[in-house]
């Protein structure tokens, strides 16, 4: 399937969804409520089978305040990819979780909410992945500073 | 808020009583965080009953470097000797995947030469990888000679990066553009008399392991993947193939010069240790055929199409690269604000963090031995998974 | 017969990822029975002895390099990259302007250029070439970047030493211009003056623990005790 | 009063007080006996494992030349710690305690830039440690990231030299460093006794007059 032709498909999908501008490949912003449906129906469609959660993280938009959500899709049958991502915003950061769908997802939920804090709703086990328990904060805000960390001099 | 996170204290209050239920002999046993069978630093803490893993439960962190926080201060270019630390046996294919991701996305123009470098040195990494992975499942299983032997081999291999590219493990050779210097005038002939040299030792490591009724005995019908669960958790690599999944990103979508060259894709047939064993093993001969196709024909060219002094800006956006290594694919994931060579948030999807997750399926059920076997078959490198 | 029949790949192509892909099916053991497995096993393992054995009987291929006996003929690959040096021409003046390109480039801070106007030449001339030995990962940016030609990565790897501040090295021999500034002044009086040696522990060096311009200081006590 | 001794170092300043030909022969036996028998604890964190405890048991370098080709996975039985990787906040407290666990005499090798000063992330991280000695105290570092077998070795040797002039039967417990040994070609003391003489004297040196009153063997009679 050709890129625009997988972005149609996919648009008459997701209601509410937007196509992402400034990416290389098939990408689309929807609301955050929406996204383990619409992972599980483009996992189970037979046109578009995406099956493998093949990444998921954040990106900290610090200047509009809000944390997006990127997850790379793949199939393994058809061989072609999407991005969907969706916007939380920075100060409470709540997701739906989509280990539902894509058993992976539960390591790579931890592991976000390890980095950027953000919480998934309906988690079985949302603990730190990387950091210790005792960590405060989340490394990877784009705000976050601590004793340990030095800048590299100018 | 309704979400509620949890430490690892309360996953172990939590799991305690159905851990323990019906279990004979109750024990609690954790591997690592520095345990010689681990690979490096990794931490499963086990519940057993007896020797038999009721329930195995990984436990990350001991090797988390913050890579990716550095990414955002570094630029591309600089960043790319980080990924040599990552996954180290396969440190060139890390730094061709990122500068792979920075080509496409700042629409840099790579020349043939560069490519057929890239991908024999590749080619020639994953062999030395695979080496490696062989000289350690033998010494996990409790043979000593393929420990020798892979080595032994594989330090070979060590000789002609380090003649051509002046490092042995952490190369920081493939930079956007090319590949930092030119191969040695040597090269070819060296690699030439070294896939003549490695041919018969292949033979010798099937004779010796492959119909070994110890290491059947150790492989055979344990940890067994199933292709769905395999896809389900993102598993890549050899860990997804032998689980028979023939996915392999240098057919799905060629880069390099592999759309030039003949290969089979290993498969295995149910996903077990031994299906995994098999396909890591019949890699290092396809990759030996690829390196000798290779051979054929060096294209004229320059090596490196980007001057040092040019600064590699990337554009505003959001950009995705994949590559396969040798332990499956690595993906970067690059946003970047734009006018910049500094990425404004890096991500490395590392191929052995999906491939750990399936030990919490494979384990139980298992005994601690069966265990150390399934880790060594996943050719876990814990860097890797921790970034 | 046996257990195992390495040739017994069965090739054939499948659909994946919306290509034809060429594979190798991996050849499964089949059991036989009790008995077939015990005289298999002893053949097995004896497979296995005969593969091993003649590695003992014969010294034609020892393989291990005679670390530390070989010392005087052992040679480095050119290109090993093991220890930063500047390039020197035979009067040992060097071609470093201290444009910083490399401190630029070094990804983790490992190189600290100090510059000063020359009083003879006028033009910035490098002080003290500081590079830390102990944070340097030889990615050989600095050497790469270097539009002077003036760095180079040396192959010597015996380095090993009983104090951590004995690794940040002054690369520079003289505190001075280049070589081809060199050149210009004619004068031979003045060029008696152009140039200061320096030792390459010479002046005020980074050492851990201390603070210095480039050069944070290591809060101590901060991992554990001692 | 310190300047004495810097100027002698190490010769003067753990000089077996008293030196009776006995103890002199029989320490000689022991630091040789030491020095030939360094057991490595398998302690390896990322790249700097695969070279220096793998790479070096291997043939083509061969680790069983230097009689230290056995790597123990116990603390109890190993005393050489090679810190062969980077060492983060979540490991530092394990390596501790496994530094804690090795029997005396113990030895700490700190190979690589990680395990020297943090080497690629020292700036701009949250979680690595910079340098293994924040942690423990290091007798050798080896630069090199990773270094060659080949610089392992040395290190080897170089720690051996070390034992055999180490610790004496007397005053137990008490390292050698000889710092001074260490330096490059043409470099000597003097070169840098200006620039360290207030760290040579807190860290390397020992003031005999001050330990007489105050150190471990205070009254003793040694010094």
């Amino acid at each position: 399937m050709e890129a625009n032709e997988l972005q149609e498909v996919v648009l008459a999908f997701a209601s509410g969804a937007k196509v992402r501008e400034k990416t290389d490949r098939p990408s689309l912003t929807v609301p955050a409520a929406s996204l383990p449906d619409l992972l599980a129906k483009l996992k189970a469609d037979e046109r578009l089978s995406f099956d493998m959660l093949l990444d998921h993280t954040a990106v900290d938009w610090l200047e509009r305040g809000v944390l997006e959500l990127f997850y790379q899709l793949f199939s393994t049958r058809h061989g072609h990819t999407l991005t969907v991502s969706a916007e939380v915003p920075r100060e409470e950061p709540v997701a739906p979780s989509v280990s539902g769908v894509h058993l992976i997802a539960e390591w790579q939920e931890r592991e976000v909410y390890d980095m950027f804090g953000v919480l998934y709703e309906g988690h079985p086990d949302l603990r730190r992945l990387l950091l210790d328990d005792s960590w405060v904060g989340h490394p990877l805000r784009k705000d976050y500073r601590d004793d340990h960390m030095i800048e590299r001099p100018k | 808020m309704t979400v509620q996170a949890y430490t690892l204290d309360d996953l172990v209050k939590r799991l305690d009583p159905q851990a323990t239920e019906g279990a004979s002999q109750q024990y609690f046993l954790n591997l690592g965080p520095q345990h010689p069978a681990a690979h490096g630093v990794l931490r499963v803490m086990l519940f057993l009953d007896g020797e038999t893993v009721v329930r195995a439960i990984p436990v990350l962190g001991y090797i988390h470097r913050g890579i990716e926080k550095m990414g955002e201060s570094l630029s591309t270019r600089q960043f790319i000797h980080l990924t040599d630390r990552l996954d180290y046996l396969s440190a060139l294919m890390n730094n061709w995947a990122v500068a792979r991701t920075v080509e496409k996305a700042a629409g840099i123009e790579v020349s043939p030469r560069a490519e057929w470098i890239r991908t024999i040195m590749a080619e020639l990494q994953r062999l030395q990888s695979h080496l490696l992975w062989l000289g350690v499942l033998g010494m996990d299983l409790g043979a000593f000679t393929p420990f020798l032997w892979g080595f032994r081999d594989r330090e070979e291999l060590t000789y002609i990066f380090e003649e051509t590219i002046g490092a042995r493990l952490t190369m920081n050779y493939v930079l956007p553009g090319g590949v930092m210097s030119d191969i040695h005038p040597e090269f070819a002939a060296r690699v030439k008399k070294y896939v003549a040299y490695i041919r018969p030792k292949i033979a010798e490591y099937e004779a010796l392991l492959s119909g070994n009724v110890i290491l059947e005995e150790r492989l055979r019908n344990i940890g067994r993947l199933s292709a769905e669960d395999a896809v389900s958790i993102g598993a890549t690599g050899p860990v997804l193939r032998a689980s028979g999944v023939a996915l392999d990103l240098r057919k799905a979508s060629p880069y390099g010069a592999y759309d030039k060259l003949e290969f089979q894709v290993p498969v295995g047939t149910v996903g077990d240790s031994w299906d995994r064993y098999w396909v890591r093993f019949e890699e290092m001969r396809q990759s030996i055929a690829m390196i000798e196709q290779l051979l054929g024909g060096i294209p004229e060219g320059p090596h490196m199409s980007v001057k040092p002094a040019v600064k590699v800006k990337l554009p505003e956006g959001v950009h995705y690269g994949q590559l396969e290594t040798a332990r499956g694919i690595l993906g970067v994931f690059i946003a970047a604000a734009g006018g910049s060579d500094v990425p404004y948030r890096i991500h490395l999807r590392s191929p052995t963090f999906n491939n750990l997750w399936s030990v919490t399926r494979l384990a139980p059920g298992w005994r601690i031995a069966d265990l150390v076997a399934i880790l060594t078959t996943l050719d876990l490198v814990i860097p890797d998974i921790e970034r | 017969m046996a257990l195992f029949d390495p040739k017994g790949a069965r090739a054939e192509t499948r659909q994946v990822a919306g290509k034809s892909v060429a594979v190798l099916l991996a050849p499964r053991l089949v059991r036989r029975g009790f008995l077939h497995d015990v005289f298999y096993g002893l053949k097995s393992l004896l497979t296995g002895m005969r593969v091993t054995l003649p590695y003992g009987l014969t010294t034609s291929r020892i393989v291990t390099r005679q670390y530390p006996e070989n010392r005087g003929t052992l040679k480095m690959y050119e290109r090993y990259r093991a220890r930063l040096t500047f390039i020197r021409d035979g009067q040992g003046r060097h071609t470093c302007t201290g444009c910083r390109n490399c401190e630029k480039a070094c990804p983790n801070g490992s190189i600290i250029i100090e510059t000063a106007k020359g009083a003879v030449t006028g033009k910035n001339e490098v002080q003290r070439f500081i590079w830390r030995f102990d944070a340097c990962t030889f990615c050989n940016l600095c050497v790469y970047t270097c539009p002077f030609d003036a760095l180079e990565m040396k192959g010597d790897f015996e380095h090993a030493v009983f104090d951590r501040r004995l690794l940040v090295y002054n690369l520079n021999s003289y505190a001075g211009p280049h070589a081809s500034l060199w050149d210009k002044v004619e004068d031979e009086e003045q060029r008696k003056t152009l140039a200061t040696k320096i030792s390459p522990y010479d002046g005020k060096v980074p050492l851990a623990g201390t603070s210095m311009a480039g050069c944070p200081a290591r809060a101590h006590g901060e991992g554990g005790a001692s | 009063m310190g300047l004495k001794i810097i100027d002698d170092f190490p010769g003067v300043a753990m000089k077996v007080p008293g030196g009776s030909v006995m103890l002199g022969v029989m320490d000689a036996v022991i630091n040789w006996a030491r020095a030939n028998s360094l057991w490595p604890l398998s302690f390896g964190t990322s790249c700097c494992a695969i070279e220096m405890l793998m790479a070096t048991g291997a043939p083509h370098q061969d680790m069983a030349r230097f009689g230290a080709e056995v790597a123990r996975p116990s603390p109890r039985q190993a005393d050489l710690l090679v810190v062969a990787g980077t060492i983060v906040k979540r490991m530092a407290p394990t390596l501790r305690t496994l530094y804690e666990q090795m029997a005396e005499p113990r030895y700490v090798m700190a190979t690589g830039a990680c395990a020297i000063s943090g080497g690629p992330f020292i700036y701009n991280n949250y979680s690595v440690v910079r340098g293994a000695d924040e942690i423990i105290p290091v007798d050798v570092y080896v630069p090199g990231c990773p270094p060659r077998p080949e610089a392992f070795f040395y290190a080897l040797l170089t720690l051996q030299r070390m034992i055999r002039s180490g610790d004496s039967l007397k005053s137990r417990h008490v390292h050698k460093r000889p710092v001074m040994s260490a330096l490059p070609a043409g470099i000597t003391v003097a070169d840098i006794q200006e620039e360290l003489r207030d760290l040579l004297e807190r860290d390397s040196a020992v003031d005999v007059e001050k330990e007489a009153a105050a150190g471990p063997w205070a009254g003793k009679g040694y010094c």
